[in-house]
């Protein structure tokens, strides 16, 4: 269990961050500058924060009324830097080795040239850091950090530098870790919205320095609560609404004179806007029975390896829908519909 | 602003040994003539270099012949102006108040004394006096030991002063009442100290340096000069 | 030439050897320590560390024959506890090399440390290394290429200490007299010659010495 | 007390910042072209310029003596062709000073040089600067740290130097008579008070100062 | 244009990489520790190779034999580097302006301001650079290159740490700059295969120190040439067959008793496997007309925010299927049928 409660300011930049999360991982997704890497160091004591608590597993690490401060190198922390922050003068194997003590130098061994070969870089043990490339680094730092089998696991983006081949195989690594040998807090700040979602059990939304949602990763994708939520998750359609109308069941919402259902969803009076994954956007063949289903037309298509952004236009409404590239022709010739499901529409606060 | 003349001045080389007097000496000069006088005291050897490579020195007041001798062959001074104008004497100087008092060279021999200051014999005119006194006294195979060498006799006498040697062999013109207490070392155990000075030749102010030279063994001098402990000789001419 | 006396230069080196050895041990601490603060005290006492070189060496060789001789409170301790003396031994030679040298050490060796990239010492605190432990195994590393440099100049500082050292140690012929009071002697004897030659030793010893000090620097900075 | 002549410490002041100056002018190129060579070569001229750290103050002047003084080929020509002397004059003092005191600049400079991190330099080549821009925009200021403890450090050596500029520059009152050699002459005359009170005022100009230059490094370096 | 033809060894490693590409964007993928960054570096003329030519626009970079090796400032060169290399001491404006000689100051001055507010760092230009969050370092590094509109374009991973929207919107920025300043070339390196496919035009695949595939994005991307091809832009189902057999309109491969039909496609002494990207995989009702159409068993289920990955077993195959999440429930009853079209499988030699 970790709890976090602080506020920090830098130059211009205000810190309040306010969490708790549960053992198991969790993800810290927000935009550059967001105070990510700062809540972390706070986290590890290397930022002391200007006031409020952290508290581990019922331990506090820091009060700040109480002045109680525990130092870095007792807290047992595991951290990831961003920029990774190796030894220079150390080579990989004695970058690896030097958090590890207390134990028989046997097993030292053991357990770095398994760390090496965990990270695939073994045979690079007597290399320095700057002899390795971007992504070796990235791996040295990881393995020096995952060797040390610490209580609270803070990974500040560790895949950033890594071909996907070998970053899957690390994720792989991590959860593999974590689920042998670790019951503690794991935080993981990421820009990967997918590598979030396949590790991650609970979410943390980050924005100028505040926790603007937290919940399990579903919860968050499915219902971001505001429209910096949505932003961060990647939402493509935030589409502010002119009215909304309480109906049976669920709302009734007008965009530019063009109507949308949405199914029931707690509501708030700061509701101004709604949306919806651009993935979830269907085209279908001619019904005119179905609610959210209209005529449209297309705007740009911008297309992926797999799938492409098709942005159309459908009554008022300007929506962005990613489809298969497969399906692409068909919905070019606009002679489908667009449905917007309405199960699949969220409302969002200011 | 009138003054066209460039201001008279005379520039003094003196062996460090001469301090104390030469700074009186000086004052007096200056007073009679209207000349200020500027003295560079140092090591004798060393100012010795120093004009053979060019210093501006008029007047050279050795404390070792020996340098005179050297700068005269090679054709710095005016051969005739070198005159000795003192000598120097030495004596057993040790802590006031100590313990071990030493009225004889032989007094250097008891055991309380551990060390003994004398300048170095090497190159400092009275080191090697010291040296002399001791080896005339038979004393020196015995004493050799105990002895530490100053740069000059003026860290002979640091080491004195600050109670590191309990004993040493100093130039009576360093003695300050007080200080020290001072046993005149009998002049027969060593060569004498014969100081010289002498004018240099590349000089503009000859007549004023040569002026300098008779005033230091002249009537004002001369019982100043005694009285910082040296010997001058009676004008021989 | 054959009758050469090699004692004050096996000396000078002993004493030079020694006094960076100390200068070490008690220099590269205290500039760490001086580096911990980054307040005005402690650039106070910078200052304070670095008169020793601003001082005329003879001078401070004085000072140091008041403050450590044989009627000193610590002379007389030392005299009377251990029945030793550090003036006029090779003891009082390498004290006297020790002073005028370490400020150069210390200061160079501050500015090495102040240059690390903090984030490397975050990244060891996070591995839960004590601070003792960084110490060795990060600052002196990374800060190495300027304490070398400042351990090459304290060394040669005390290697070539004349004023300080003849003051606090004497001149005596075979048991203090260093490589340099024995080239300034025979200078002021008037024995250019001799002069040369042992400037010749000097110079061509010390040129080995540094040499083997530059390249073991590099040596040990290399591989980065 | 009153009639304390204070011309030794102006000279002093001004011969040690000039010197500094000429230092860092000659020193800080030197060290970043030596730096720029990392084989024996340089490491062999490296320790050449380390020398006159080794030699004894006095015995380095002499040999400043010879070769610039009236008699010499230097000093013949500058008298014939500029009607100039160096030796005996503040300029002599000048030079003595910065032989003593600039192989410590351009130590802890070579060092501060080889710190720096090879990727900014090869950034600002890719931004097309010029090495001698390079020179001014990145080796000097990420270098400063460095730099400026050898700064201090030579500063400092060329204010206390007392053995070369005594040689070089002879000691006479109003003219070339430097702080330390004032200072020795008043302990050579037995005048402990009056040395006492000149290295009480030595000290505690070497201290504002010192800390002064210690306060502008920080400052320099502070945002960083 | 761009020709290199090079080599280098490292350590252990070594570097043989031809290759020649037009102006326009092209995408370097490969994996950590291929040799990208050093390529770059010797382009830019950082990095001397060992033999070989570089010449850009007719004009010689660099040639062994003829030793001549243009100065790195000469080559007017742009270089984002993986690891930034930010002057500590120069705040973002001077960073920025680093690079900027030979014009006005107002004109810089108008210059420095726009290209701030392009990367949204406006607010920031009196930071130093260790002020400044991961993402906001790597936006100066860009912002630092790009203002000087150079002759040739290096991106080291230009957007590694930064979020999705600010790094939609610097991609956008980029391509603008491109097509309103730029005629050159412009190598960019990656991990991301859909940020490769958006901006590039063109592609290079490296392993291993050597170019394994280049060629306009659709081409590699649809028809990866080898089995490291394959892997490196991420192909999940690359499958080793045991026999091959020419057939009217293409191939017939058996894997493990199951009979696969492989449209024509050139074909050398070395094919050994065939691939599939995994979102081609489709499920089909009942209808056992269709080649290479199966039943199957699920293996395994791996979901993602909008898509899973499908392990599924059909005859003596296995093999990977992305599937919309709407579509899993349906997937997983097993009553569907797998179809793997012959249309998308391609050869891959060793
Ligand atoms: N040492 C510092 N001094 C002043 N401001 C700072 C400092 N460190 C960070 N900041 C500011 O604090 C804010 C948050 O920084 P932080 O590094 O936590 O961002 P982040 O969320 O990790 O972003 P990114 O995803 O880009 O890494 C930024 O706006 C940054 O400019
Ligand atoms: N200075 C060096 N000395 C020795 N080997 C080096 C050096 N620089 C790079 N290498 C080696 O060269 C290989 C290629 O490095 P490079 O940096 O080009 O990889 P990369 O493709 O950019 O990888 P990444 O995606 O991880 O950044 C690596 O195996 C690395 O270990
Ligand atoms: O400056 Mo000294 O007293 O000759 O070493
Ligand atoms: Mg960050
Ligand atoms: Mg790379």
């Amino acid at each position: 269990m970790l709890k976090v409660s602080i506020t920090k300011e830098l130059n211009q930049f205000q810190l309040h961050s306010h969490f708790e999360v549960k053992h198991g991982i969790t993800g810290i997704i927000g935009p550059s500058g967001c105070g990510k890497s700062v809540t972390l160091q706070c986290i590890a004591g290397l930022v002391t924060p200007d006031s409020g608590e952290i508290i581990v597993n019922e331990k506090p690490f820091f009060h700040a009324e109480k002045k109680l401060n525990i130092k870095t190198k007792n807290r047992n922390i595991g951290y990831v830097f961003q920029h990774y922050a190796l030894f220079p003068h150390l080579t990989i194997w004695q970058n690896i080795a030097y958090g590890l003590k207390g134990i028989s130098k046997h097993k030292k061994h053991k357990k770095i040239a398994a760390m090496l070969k965990k990270v695939q870089l073994t045979g690079y043990e007597k290399h320095y850091p700057n002899q390795l490339s971007g992504g070796q680094q990235q791996r040295v730092a990881l393995a020096r950090t995952l060797v040390t089998e610490p209580d609270i696991l803070l990974l500040d983006e560790p895949f950033s530098a890594l071909d996907h081949h070998v970053k899957h195989l690390l994720e792989e690594e991590l959860l593999q870790i974590i689920k042998e040998h670790f019951t503690g807090v794991v935080l993981l700040v990421t820009h990967n919205m997918e590598e979030a979602y396949r590790l991650c059990d609970q979410l943390l939304l980050y924005h100028n320095g505040q926790v603007v949602q937290s919940g399990t990763k579903d919860e968050v994708f499915k219902h971001p609560k505001n429209i910096s939520a949505a932003t961060i998750i990647g939402c493509k359609n935030i589409i502010l609404f002119d009215s909304l109308s309480q109906l049976d069941s669920g709302f009734s919402c007008t965009i530019a004179g063009t109507s949308l259902h949405v199914k029931e969803q707690p509501i708030s009076g700061h509701t101004k806007a709604i949306g919806i994954h651009a993935e979830n956007i269907q085209f279908v063949e001619k019904d005119p029975q179905q609610v959210n289903t209209f005529s449209y037309k297309v705007q740009e298509v911008v297309s992926g390896i797999h799938d492409s952004d098709v942005t159309i236009q459908a009554g008022g409404i300007i929506i962005k829908a990613t489809i298969p590239n497969k399906q692409r022709p068909a919905v070019l010739t606009e002679k489908l519909l667009v449905r917007i499901p309405a199960e699949d529409l969220f409302l969002l606060d200011d | 602003q009138v003054e066209q003349e460039p201001q008279k001045e005379l520039l003094v080389a003196a062996a460090s040994d001469l301090t104390l007097a030469f700074t009186e000496v000086g004052a007096l000069f200056e007073e009679e003539t209207g000349v200020p006088i500027t003295f560079s005291f140092g090591s004798t050897g060393q100012l010795a270099d120093q004009i053979e490579n060019g210093a501006p020195f008029d007047v050279f007041a050795a404390a070792n012949i020996d340098f005179i001798d050297r700068l005269k062959e090679a054709e710095l001074l005016f051969p005739d102006t070198q005159t000795t104008y003192a000598f120097g004497r030495i004596g057993v100087a040790t802590l006031p108040n100590s313990t071990t008092s030493v009225e004889t060279l032989d007094d250097l021999l008891n055991p309380e004394i551990k060390k003994i200051a004398i300048a170095n014999p090497d190159h400092a005119p009275y080191g090697l006096a010291a040296k002399e006194a001791l080896e005339t006294a038979g004393i020196w195979d015995q004493v050799e030991e105990k002895l530490v060498y100053g740069r000059n006799i003026s860290d002979t006498l640091s080491y004195i002063e600050t109670g590191n040697a309990e004993a040493g062999i100093i130039a009576l013109s360093l003695y300050q009442e007080g200080e020290v207490d001072f046993e005149l070392i009998d002049a027969d155990l060593h060569e004498p100290l014969e100081q010289s000075i002498a004018v240099i030749n590349r000089t503009n102010e000859e007549e004023l340096a040569r002026m300098f030279i008779e005033f230091i063994t002249g009537p004002i001098g001369k019982p100043i000069m005694e009285s910082y402990g040296f010997i001058v000789p009676e004008e021989t001419e | 030439m054959a009758d050469i006396n090699l004692f004050p230069l096996f000396l000078s080196l002993r004493v030079a050897v020694t006094a960076t050895l100390l200068a070490i041990v008690i220099g590269i601490p205290l500039a760490y320590l001086l580096g911990k603060s980054n307040g005005k005290i402690a650039d106070f006492f910078d200052s304070v560390l670095t008169l020793p070189i601003v001082l005329p060496p003879t001078v401070l060789g004085y000072y140091l024959l008041v403050l450590l001789g044989r009627q000193s409170a610590v002379g007389q301790f030392l005299e009377n506890q251990f029945d030793m003396t550090i003036v006029f031994t090779p003891t009082g030679a390498t004290i006297a090399a020790l002073v005028v040298s370490i400020p150069f050490l210390i200061k160079s060796a501050r500015s090495a440390f102040a240059g690390i990239d903090p984030s490397l010492i975050k990244a060891a605190r996070v591995l839960g290394r004590s601070e003792l432990s960084i110490f060795f195994s990060i600052y002196l590393p990374l800060a190495w290429r300027g304490i070398a440099a400042g351990i090459t100049l304290a060394f040669a500082r005390a290697l070539g200490d004349f004023g300080a050292t003849l003051m606090v140690a004497g001149s005596i012929p075979n048991e203090t007299m260093t490589m340099p009071i024995a080239i300034y002697d025979a200078l002021l004897a008037g024995n250019r010659e001799l002069a040369n030659i042992l400037v010749l030793i000097m110079t061509s010893v010390s040129i080995i010495v540094l040499y083997i000090l530059n390249r073991l620097e590099k040596k040990a900075t290399e591989s980065r």
